[in-house]
């Protein structure tokens, strides 16, 4: 399912806007609410259309990220599965506390289910800045009782926002900006993993990439540079990472003896220290060289495309990297 | 004063009001001794963590929860046992919920005030001030979503709560939504130590209702017939589909911020101002005035009360406590995407 | 018109305002040129991320930067080009940040209308609407813990931004602390697509202040004397030590939110409305009626600050851009416990 | 430095209070802001009589921890030094954004320093439950530009926070709600290790175990009974969580050859996790057994005392963990 870029076909943000619609046409109790979604279809065109055609069920919102949460909580309690969309994930700071201490806590303390999906458009790209490109996944994962999905491809991206929604937990979805148009696929999946399975986005025997979201396609470029050099690189997607699946990981790292995690945001505690804490507990005797990660920089996330493309792990990082390891 | 309540010399008015006053007043002493209770296990050590009272407030409180229909939304706070009483909480939910029973709706994984059943419109509340007034506004949005009409959602906060970024959020959120929330704001003078000097700079809280397009009334909240009349007035408003309304009660806490605290700090002169009057005295007061009861009945009523909560307590005191082995350890909802690592094998 | 403005025929004061108005038209001018640059480099693909034009509100914007003195603290948002320049940015700064340029005062790290020099008192704003006034509140406080009296500080924000909680804290915190802040809200009728309508239900904005308890003035935002009018009073108030101020100007936003935003959502009958004016026009013709310019000074005027765009943009772009290798990728200020991973060697 | 419990002394919350009297006599640019500091002296009288021996430099604020940051981020660039008290941790999650995307980027983007202190009365206590007990020290690290400290004795309460209002950048001061009373020290310290630095807590030969703040005082009586069974573990306190001081760390498993990692948090990202992660990929070959974590149970903090002292890591199951790896 090696994804490359075409001019033609369905987009990642296609593939988002389309789950949204089924969603809405095979769901009464789905509505979205967020700013600029409604007639105008949203700030990077993910609801385009639906206002019009769901009428009513597309609200604009003020710009109030606690109380958007907070109604979707609230709505979810009455049996509505609400969508809310953050303008950009960078901002659900400040939605921060309903998400995690209203949204992730009302099951555990009450035994109603809180469905909501809260969809967080994430990433880097060019020109973003501090403030338009972070990272956070790592922030929801910490904390009980949320659903972190990280989507590395079209299809993903698809099935898993339509698994969201009807999941009966509150979901952080993660859609990257980057992949928004940077991705294509020729039709939308029909059925796909279930949210908790880690994918096998390419088959290796060398070493392990363990990896999510825009860094898959890192690694798949830095693999096809490998395997010019003889090495075989197996690349684990990780789809969602809260559950996260430890079993697959642990198996290929089984196969190769050697790991790599690689993510795009931060290193203190983020995913990648998840899973090679993951892997040397439960699969200690497995590894036949020190696990490695890969991530940003520890500096908030540059604006000039140079600090950008050096600041964040790279096909050309992701390589180096794995060579130093693969040289041991 | 009756008067001023009723719809002028209208006899089944008169009845009807009688009836829920003598209501709201049993659910205000149910309250009082309630808290007494609370205040006494806690002295002896019985209840652990906080213990968060609602004396001076019981008028107010009890008066929303008498005036509210079943199938309304109800967020009280801190100080609301008296109004989530007269909404339908039982003394047991309350008392198995300070006491921490597995058999509480919250099973003793929350405690005290952070109760409630939420498929009844009892929500219970999160800490953090002011976040449950956009999840009444969600209750309300999906009514509108399922074509339910004529249900209301009171939220309470108090004066500190206002100066939150949430309570600001969350009513603009409903004026904008034009949702039947009645956010009713017991102005109590004190958050915590705090006056409300240090809170706010308007003259009364009431003036913040024209910067969200809300209405407002303010009322004296230590008079019971006003707070009937005030709340029935701004619920029947809200189910009348008028828009958001805002309730500001001027009162007195009548004990420290919790059971731990002397409150040395509170003003005497507010202690003997009007606001510092006991609601529940005067609620009695006039009550014999009407001659709606006499001073035995009044006594009786007092002790059927405590006879009945003491035996709740009593009960729920022989209830077992969670058993951390029974207990299913599992934040979500999803049971197949639950994860049990070894650090959870404790 | 100008006689609203004056005290009643002072010759001095009337020599005063020429003065102003003059400065503050040449900065209008200057930003309207400058965000047409910005426009011309972004179509070129010369700016990388947005581009956030401040068309129609110029007037408001530079009033504020015209009147403030240097040692005020001036935190803007995105359409406030000509504020920034008036209160004392260099063009060079500006085209440096929205090109990168590693000597710009964000040296690449950040750019576009994320700018500033705090020690000057021109606070680089976060993205995170309403979180800038606050800070501003700090500086003000900081400087009465420091005895320094008689300066101000200005925050602008927009008719969106007025729903988020941040907005609603930092307002009460000032009127608490009774800090000079001057509020500044630019009701440009819409919040990206967003019209004021999903956004607020107050009939004006400028119904707010009272719940805070701070002094408020509306103003047409289209007509530079009446803003300059309104905002030398607001901020001498402020500076007077009279408490926090509001503005309420009442505009249109001349452009797309950004200018990957064609704004085909914007309502015709508000562009052709008297707020839909161009504040521009009005100034220019204002002070060709008062003989103050006539066409051609002000058409030299214009080519004079079209070269010193172009030789600035020219210049900006042989600077270098940011070397990663070179970059010291630190986040602490801390030199000696920053931590470098091996991560951090990419 | 081992501390038991006595009535006398001085308790770490006396260490707190007296640490930000003594920042209050020695810097003018020092204040402190937050909710019932004032005249009341703080919801734990951690401010107790500051105000009356300081006047106007302790100030009540209202309950709006978004501003309470900001205004002290406004304050640091005008050159005072600001103390922010958070009533309780769990709350700090309102001024979150204002943490984590004001103050802690201002000097990766201006080169201004922001030096604010925020202190978060934190961690578990009994009847504490879900909002008045959470451990999310991890939350704050995760961010680049942030400091967060963990004080575990009475010492480093008061080293540790004047240092941390000496230090140019935004400082999370972890102080821990149990350990307030229940810790004891005869005097203040004339000096302490730097912020940076992990102590070793005890010294041992079998296992490392790595923790910090009340959790020490958990491995430390794990410690106490397992030398009884003949086994010598070996404590780091940490100290700070970020910056980490990995070499310390390294240098103690070089010596016992097994890791466990003890925290109160919740797992998933956790210190414990960081720890793990580091050890494992700088320190690879000193491991004779798998690396293990300890951790509060992933689910909210629950109210009732013996659900809660299930759910967080106690001597108890720090010695049952600590033999399992023992006996490997
Ligand atoms: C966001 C937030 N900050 C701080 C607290 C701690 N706290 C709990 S109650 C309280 C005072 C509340 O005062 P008020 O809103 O007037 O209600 P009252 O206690 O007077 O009924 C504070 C500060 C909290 N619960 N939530
Ligand atoms: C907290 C937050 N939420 C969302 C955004 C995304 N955003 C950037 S500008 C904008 C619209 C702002 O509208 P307004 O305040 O009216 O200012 P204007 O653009 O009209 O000048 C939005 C929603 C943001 N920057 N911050
Ligand atoms: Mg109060
Ligand atoms: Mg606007």
């Amino acid at each position: 399912m090696n994804k490359t870029k075409t001019d033609s076909g369905i987009s990642y943000l296609d593939a988002i806007r389309e789950a949204q619609a089924r969603a809405l046409r095979d769901d009464p109790r789905v509505f979205i609410y967020g700013q600029d979604v409604g007639a105008f279809g949203g700030a990077f065109k993910a609801t385009k259309n639906l206002a019009q055609e769901f009428p009513g069920r597309v609200l604009d919102s003020p710009i109030s990220e606690d109380a958007m949460v907070g109604l979707a909580v609230g709505a979810a309690i009455e049996g509505m599965r609400p969508i809310v969309e953050m303008q950009f994930a960078d901002f659900s700071t400040v939605g921060f506390n309903q998400i995690v201490n209203q949204a992730a806590t009302l099951f555990w303390r009450t035994n109603i289910p809180c469905p909501i999906t809260v969809r967080l458009p994430f990433g880097g790209t060019e020109g973003g800045g501090p403030f338009h490109s972070q990272c956070i996944e790592a922030i929801y994962a910490h904390y009980p009782g949320l659903i972190v999905l990280t989507p590395a491809t079209v299809e993903d991206a698809y099935a898993m926002l339509l698994e969201a929604v009807a999941l009966d937990d509150p979901v952080i979805f993660c859609e990257h900006k980057f992949l928004y148009r940077h991705l294509k696929a020729e039709k939308l999946p029909s059925e796909a993993l279930p949210i908790g399975k880690a994918r096998i986005a390419r088959e290796g025997r060398d070493l392990t990439v363990v990896t999510y979201s825009a860094m898959v396609h890192e690694a798949l470029e830095a693999a096809r540079e490998l395997s010019g050099e003889g090495w075989e690189i197996e690349i684990v997607d990780l789809r969602s990472v809260k559950p996260l699946d430890t079993d697959t990981v642990v198996a290929s790292v089984a196969r190769t003896g050697k790991l790599l995690c690689v993510g795009e945001a931060w290193p203190w505690g983020g995913v990648t220290a998840e899973i090679i804490t993951r892997v040397t507990s439960e699969g200690y005797g497995l590894l036949d060289a020190p696990p490695q990660r890969l991530n940003a920089k520890d500096t908030p996330v540059p604006y000039h495309p140079n600090l950008w493309a050096a600041h964040r792990p790279t096909a050309r990082s992701v390589a180096a990297a794995a060579r130093n390891l693969l040289r041991q | 004063m009756l008067q001023t309540v009723l719809e002028p010399g209208t006899h089944e008015n008169a009845a009807i009001f009688r009836e829920k006053y003598l209501a709201a007043h049993r659910f205000m002493l149910l309250a009082r001794l309630l808290d007494d209770k609370y205040a006494a296990l806690y002295r002896a050590g019985k209840i652990r963590g906080g213990v968060f009272l609602g004396r001076g407030q019981e008028a107010l409180s009890a008066a929303i929860g008498v005036t509210l229909k079943k199938t309304d939304v109800f967020a009280p706070l801190i100080r609301d046992a008296a109004g989530r009483l007269a909404f339908g909480e039982t003394i047991l939910d309350a008392v198995r919920t300070y006491l921490g029973s597995s058999l509480g709706p919250m099973r003793g994984r929350d405690g005290n005030v952070h109760r409630g059943r939420p498929m009844e419109g009892q929500l219970p509340m999160i800490s953090h001030l002011g976040a449950m007034i956009s999840v009444v506004n969600g209750i309300l949005l999906a009514r509108r979503f399922k074509k339910i009409s004529g249900t209301v959602g009171v939220a309470c906060i108090g004066d500190g709560a206002t100066s939150t970024g949430a309570f600001h959020e969350a009513l603009n959120q409903a004026a904008v939504e034009k949702l039947p929330l009645v956010l009713v704001i017991a102005d109590n003078q004190y958050a915590y130590s705090t006056p409300t000097s240090r809170q706010f700079a308007c003259d009364s809280l009431a003036d913040k209702a024209a910067g969200y397009g809300v209405e407002v009334q303010s009322v004296d909240g230590t008079d019971l017939v006003v707070c009937l009349k005030i709340v029935s007035e701004a619920i029947s408003r809200a189910r009348k589909n008028q828009g958001p309304q805002m309730i500001v009660a001027k009162l007195l806490r009548l004990c420290g911020h919790g059971e731990h605290d002397l409150a040395e700090y509170v003003d005497s002169q507010l202690k003997n101002s009007p606001i510092g009057r006991d609601c529940l005295k005067i609620a009695e007061e006039f009550l014999l005035r009407q001659k709606w009861l006499d001073n035995s009945q009044l006594a009786d009523l007092r002790n059927e009360i405590i006879r009945e909560i003491e035996e709740t307590v009593a009960q729920v005191q022989r209830e077992p406590s969670p058993d951390p082995f029974a207990e299913e350890w599992r934040a979500m909802a999803s049971e197949h995407l639950s994860e049990t690592h070894e650090q959870n094998e404790n």
